[in-house]
């Protein structure tokens, strides 16, 4: 029981701050709208979360899976006028299938070369959307996407999206306390160790990204729903860039970083004075937060937790030491 | 067939910018083992202080002037990698991040600064006529710049002792502080160089094909191409990748329609990258 | 001295006699937060050689790491009269420590055999070339490759190199760590020739082993450590007398690979 | 002759310096205008002159008494050239602020994205977009959005008519790859197969690039006798413009309204002289209504840059003058009523605007000018 407290306090503590800020927003459109927002991108962050924080693969080009989950899902209920779940198997399985097959081709390379390859194939598929002629709406993007049957009010969506956010929390809490993320783990931390331990490393890092890509489809399909309209600078290579931003200030080891990251940096975004200097903050923040706490915020956590317990550790290691030392000379002599 | 010979031409006059920004992302790979995104921007920003002091004061001063705040702003990011390294050790990505954060950070910067529209200058007005293709002087120029600059990176790496010092940094840190390396402040100089050279790089984008404020990450990109092509560990290499990357460009776009066009140099640094050598992993300790 | 070992406490210092070129008091090492080295002391005298003994996993490596600067750590270090215990690692190379790491970690594989010399002569002012020429003579082999890239030597030439690159700006005091490991038997006789030589010099000699029988022949003392913590010492004879005792403690009875189990020692 | 409108203008401009704020009735609600503009990202060079000028006009008018005593307030939302911001800013100004009117996207993709919502409202949205997709019959938003400028085909047509009244009788097409790029250069094909006459060839480059020398060998290739440029970005156009003229082709180059930027002008350098351009604005050589509004900006501490600030100012005016018309409340289905039935109504561009129900363009050819470069300035052409 204690475990599983321990296993799914991220996802508790998600529940008791969506129950207060649904009970202040319910009825401002406004803020229920950011909130989507916010959901929206913390879906396509926690991908990142998934994709870097679990496996190290430092993907950028998760917006272009949410992209191809958005475009799937328009193009079926658009235009051929199917129920938006059929969009949403689409946009649940079309991004792992183009993920899969890359992350054969890539999560053999360094980690540098990896993010490199990634970002070019982002730019690469950019370039497809806008090509794509009436199939994709070609540069000008599809609009006309009709609205969720079952969420059609803001409120409804509100809970809907952040269902599907507690719904990849549990997963993702699920994933990283299950021996198949101690592997991811270790090979994130030292992948010889991860081969000597018998781990099929090009595929448990693919099988991630594929993973990663499923819930960054999510995100699209709930994109192209709520905002109706979905174009090649919806979901383009700089939402690859901002939600790796979220993930990596947010803390992307974790499961509420991402969150966390995702919610701030849209929160932030709305208060800053001038759009000129925008930037400034955006960089800033994210060399900040690197420099300080390169665990993303979430490591603060860790930061405070370890600096008010070192003290009482370190005495007690270093009785334990001494007595440890004592009996191995008794025994040698 | 002469028209082929003309793409090609001017390809390499194309690529020999994007070898000169090859040379400052590949000499700090191998200095410090990481990518710094920022390179471009520092490029921009060299850019636009050459084409603002050079328009009120004089040219000249302009590009002293642009080449010093190129070097200035690498200096900031060799700080903040300093300060990374000592909390974040091994995870190249880490110092990548951060750079390109330093990157919007410059964007927005010159934008506040210098405005939106593009920065150019053209103080040559006529062409050269080099066998039927009509050039300009400005080509030259950069041609001479370029390969005065392989010449001097490939003595300053591989005929100093600074240079060998900053390969051993790279090759092996902890051999190097045992031989009395200060790591630390060669990685700095290695950082205040690549500003150098991208700030070199810079004010001939400036003088050849122009460039705003947004253009740093496009910069980046196709100096971070330029320097794959043939391997990231001789900015040697990086500059002919650039020659490499820039006649795939001009040749797909003469013959090739549209977003193909575009596509195809992706496409190529993509299969460069996954099918080369250059990009594998290698064990643990020795660098691939 | 009788023919028992003595246990020693933590803070006793073995060496007493003669002038101690390297002092070494109360060094602990970590990793992040994990303590592997508490509180070890060492002195050691120009021309003296001294074994750290000790199973895998016992300190040996944190410990020299320690000293030279290389692993978080701290306690006194003394080179000389020279504190140099809160220095960061180049600075302590400067004031006459060298330190050659396990399997050979201070050379650069990428970089050239001359290069390497090199990185070793970087930090003497007067004539590099016959400082060269010392080195050259010392190990002929390398002679023949000098641009040939590091990582393509054999492993003992590559020993060769990492000694010499170590003791090219003569330092004081050397360190090397398990430099044995991996290594024929044939590459022993050279390094014990060597060391004879370093120790004509007068240069203080630190050596971590598992191979019992080879620091047996090179060591005039030696201290054992477990749990990062010095359990034994004692001298020459003593080492000579005991090797087999040691090497049931170190878990092997004919240590000659140096790549001994430790799983006896629990 | 002289139209109400008219006189508003007039009256606007001649107290852009006099505070009258007495004017205004104390108790009057304010009307609320939304500016969904791009003021960073790449469209932030419409968005800003876009905003300046807004604001600019609004301060006159309130200074001016407002709008039947009411004072005008904006309500100002950054998209960053993102759709999906967009579409947030039109329920952030709708909800939040409470604007019975938006002038925006600075993007025909954001001007998509946020149409819908503002449709959903009932809020009209005054679109300064060509993007022809913008006021598409079959779109559900389509009774909310208005456009405050020539479209695409308008002003594409008049821009190949003119290449072609020149003599031109080769025609090849470089454009950007973009909506605007692809759309129009496609439409340009088209209106040159049906005069027989079709297009030699096309060649085309991304929004960013820099140095397109091989694109204007591939169209010297087939010796055009004119090149229409079907560019915005004016780093990319006078990237075209010289590289054109290093690789020796010496043809006339045409370009469209997006380039009449005085950055275009000096990214084209002495490359740029005699490129002709037909434009929506111009101010190195203005036309009196657009003397005036140059004098605003100027009066305001700006100088304009392009046609962004007339575009900006046609949407935020015809919102005024349909609110005046208005006898009770203000809501957006009553402007919207009302904007129908503007016609013959005059700004600070040339030509009138005109919409109806069936037109929610407004704006056609007479709104437009030809001019060419010389000597660093846009002459305009007779």
């Amino acid at each position: 029981m204690n475990s599983l407290l321990m296993r799914y306090r991220s996802v508790l503590v998600l529940i008791v701050v969506l129950t207060v800020v649904t009970m202040l927003i319910r009825a401002n459109t406004v803020w229920l709208d950011t909130s989507v927002v916010i959901a929206i991108y913390s879906l396509i962050a926690l991908s990142v979360g998934i994709s870097y924080g679990q496996a190290g693969i430092l993907s950028v080009a998760q917006a272009a899976f949410a992209s191809v989950g958005a475009y799937a899902t328009a193009i079926v209920t658009a235009r051929y006028d199917l129920p938006a779940a059929v969009g949403l198997v689409l946009a649940l399985l079309l991004p792992p299938l183009i993920a899969y097959p890359l992350a054969r081709l890539v999560t053999r390379l360094n980690a540098l070369s990896l993010a490199i390859a990634t970002l070019v194939f982002g730019q690469a598929f950019d370039i497809i959307l806008r090509e794509g002629g009436d199939f994709t709406g070609g540069y000008i993007g599809l609009s006309g996407i009709p609205p969720l049957p079952f969420a059609s009010g803001l409120l409804q969506f509100h809970f809907v999206a952040w269902g599907a956010v507690l719904i990849v929390a549990v997963l993702l809490s699920n994933l990283i306390d299950s021996p198949f993320g101690r592997a991811t783990n270790t090979l994130r931390s030292d992948t010889l160790r991860a081969v000597a331990d018998g781990v099929n490393v090009p595929h448990v890092r693919s099988a991630i990204l594929a993973f990663s890509a499923s819930v960054a489809g999510l995100g699209g399909w709930l994109y192209a729903h709520h905002i109706a309209y979905i174009g090649p600078d919806s979901l383009g290579p700089s939402v690859s860039l901002s939600v790796l931003l979220m993930a990596v200030v947010g803390g992307a080891q974790t499961v509420l970083g991402p969150i966390i990251g995702a919610a701030l940096l849209t929160l932030l975004f709305k208060f800053i004075p001038s759009q000129e200097v925008q930037g400034m903050f955006y960089g800033g923040a994210l060399i900040a937060v690197l420099v300080l706490t390169p665990n993303g915020l979430m490591g603060l956590r860790t930061v405070i937790g370890r600096w008010m317990k070192s003290s009482a550790t370190k005495r007690e290691r270093a009785t334990a030491n001494v007595a440890t030392g004592v009996s191995a000379a008794r025994r040698a002599s | 067939m002469y028209e082929l010979l003309e793409f090609s031409s001017r390809g390499v006059l194309l690529g020999v910018t994007y070898g000169l920004l090859a040379f400052p992302i590949s000499l700090l790979f191998i200095a410090t083992d990481t990518v710094d995104l920022a390179v471009g921007a520092y490029a921009v920003l060299a850019g636009a202080v050459a084409m603002f002091v050079g328009g009120s004061v004089n040219p000249a001063v302009g590009i002293l002037t642009g080449i010093l705040v190129g070097v200035l702003a690498s200096a900031a990011i060799g700080s903040i990698s300093l300060m990374l390294g000592r909390r974040q050790k091994g995870d190249p990505l880490v110092l990548v991040l951060a750079s390109f954060g330093f990157a919007i950070f410059l964007e927005s910067v010159v934008l506040t600064l210098f405005g939106k529209d593009p920065f150019i200058r053209q103080p040559f007005t006529y062409f050269w006529n080099i066998g039927g293709i009509r050039i300009s002087p400005q080509a030259g120029v950069n041609v001479v710049v370029g390969l005065l600059l392989i010449a001097a990176v490939y003595v300053l790496l591989y005929r100093t002792s600074w240079g060998r010092d900053v390969r051993a940094s790279a090759n092996n840190e902890r051999a190097a502080l045992l031989a009395g390396i200060p790591v630390r402040a060669l990685r700095f100089s290695a950082f205040m160089l690549a500003g150098l050279l991208a700030g070199i790089a810079g004010v001939l984008v400036l003088y050849t094909s122009g460039m705003d404020f947004a253009s740093g990450m496009h910069l980046t990109l196709a100096g971070f191409g330029a320097a794959i092509v043939f391997g990231l560990h001789g900015p040697l290499r990086g500059f002919f990748g650039g020659l490499a990357i820039g006649v795939v460009e001009t040749i797909s776009a003469g013959y090739a329609n549209g977003g193909l066009a575009s596509l195809v140099p992706l496409l190529f640094i993509f299969l460069v990258l996954t099918l080369g050598r250059g990009g594998r992993q290698g064990p643990a300790g020795v660098r691939a | 001295m009788t023919g028992v070992l003595s246990i020693v406490s933590n803070n006793s210092s073995a060496a007493s006699r003669g002038q101690s070129i390297l002092t070494c008091r109360n060094i602990t090492a970590r990793y992040g937060r994990i303590g592997v080295c508490h509180g070890v002391d060492l002195a050691v005298s120009a021309g003296e050689v001294v074994a750290v003994l000790g199973p895998n996993g016992a300190g040996k490596s944190s410990f020299l790491g320690s000293i030279a600067g290389l692993v978080q750590g701290d306690g006194e270090v003394i080179v000389g009269d020279r504190a140099i215990g809160q220095m960061p690692a180049f600075l302590r190379a400067k004031h006459g420590l060298a330190f050659v790491p396990e399997i050979r970690g201070n050379i650069c594989p990428a970089l050239s055999v001359q290069e390497n010399l090199g990185l070793g002569l970087r930090m003497i002012d007067d004539d590099r070339d016959a400082a060269l020429q010392r080195i050259l003579e010392l190990f002929p082999i390398l002679k023949e490759r000098l641009d040939a890239p590091a990582g393509m030597l054999s492993g003992g030439e590559q020993q060769m190199l990492a000694v010499g690159m170590a003791v090219a700006r003569r330092p004081r005091v050397l360190i090397l760590d398990e430099p044995t490991q991996g290594l024929a038997p044939a590459v022993y006789d050279i390094l014990r020739a060597t060391f004879a030589k370093f120790r004509e010099d007068g240069l203080a000699i630190v050596v971590a082993e598992q191979n019992v029988p080879f620091a047996a022949s090179v060591a005039d003392r030696f201290i054992m450590l477990s749990d990062g913590q010095v359990v034994l010492s004692g001298g020459h004879d003593q080492l000579q007398k005991y090797d087999t005792i040691l090497a049931a403690f170190l878990g092997s009875e004919e240590s000659v690979s140096g790549t001994t189990r430790p799983s006896n020692v629990q | 002759m002289i139209s109400g409108r008219k006189l508003l203008v007039a009256a606007l401009l001649a107290t852009v310096s006099f505070a009258a704020s007495s004017a205004i009735a104390q108790n009057a609600k304010p009307l609320k205008i939304g500016l969904l503009l791009s003021l960073s990202g790449p469209a932030a060079s419409f968005g800003i002159p876009e905003r300046d000028a807004a604001e600019l006009i609004v301060a006159g008018l309130n200074s001016q008494g407002g709008v039947d005593g009411r004072k005008v307030e904006l309500a100002i939302y950054d998209d960053t050239t993102n759709p999906t911001e967009a579409a947030r800013g039109a329920t952030k100004l709708i909800r939040e602020d409470g604007v019975v009117a938006i002038v925006g996207a600075s993007t025909g993709s954001g001007t998509l994205a946020a149409a819908p919502i503002a449709a959903r409202e009932k809020i009209p949205m005054l679109a300064p977009n060509a993007t022809i997709s913008v006021t598409a019959r079959e779109s559900q938003s389509y009774p909310y959005v208005f456009r405050t400028m020539s479209n695409d085909l308008v002003n594409t047509k008049q821009l190949y008519e003119a290449a072609i009244a020149g003599g031109a009788k080769k025609v090849a097409i470089f454009y950007q790859e973009d909506a605007y790029g692809k759309d129009s250069a496609t439409y340009v094909k088209k209106l040159a197969e049906e005069r027989g006459a079709p297009i030699v060839d096309m060649a085309s480059a991304p929004l960013k690039s820099i140095e397109v020398a091989a694109q204007a060998v591939k169209l010297r290739g087939s010796s055009p006798d004119a090149v229409i440029m079907q560019v915005t970005a004016p780093a990319l156009g006078g990237a075209f413009v010289r590289a054109a003229k290093q690789v020796g082709l010496d043809v006339p180059i045409w370009g469209s309204m997006g380039l009449g930027q005085k950055s275009f002008i000096e990214s084209s350098g002495a490359a740029g002289n005699g490129v002709r351009l037909v434009v929506f604005g111009n101010w190195d050589d203005p036309s009196p209504r657009q003397a005036k509004l140059a004098d605003v900006m100027k009066a305001g501490g700006k100088s304009p840059q392009g046609f962004a600030e007339l575009i900006s100012t046609n949407g935020l005016l015809a919102i005024v003058e349909a609110a005046r018309k208005i006898k009770g409340d203000i809501t957006g289905p009553a402007l919207r009523d009302e904007l129908e039935k503007l016609c013959k109504v005059t700004t600070y561009s040339d030509g009138e605007l005109c919409y109806s129900k069936d037109d929610h363009d407004g704006w056609s050819t007479d709104a437009l000018t030809t001019v060419e470069i010389r000597d660093g300035a846009f002459k305009r052409v007779q």
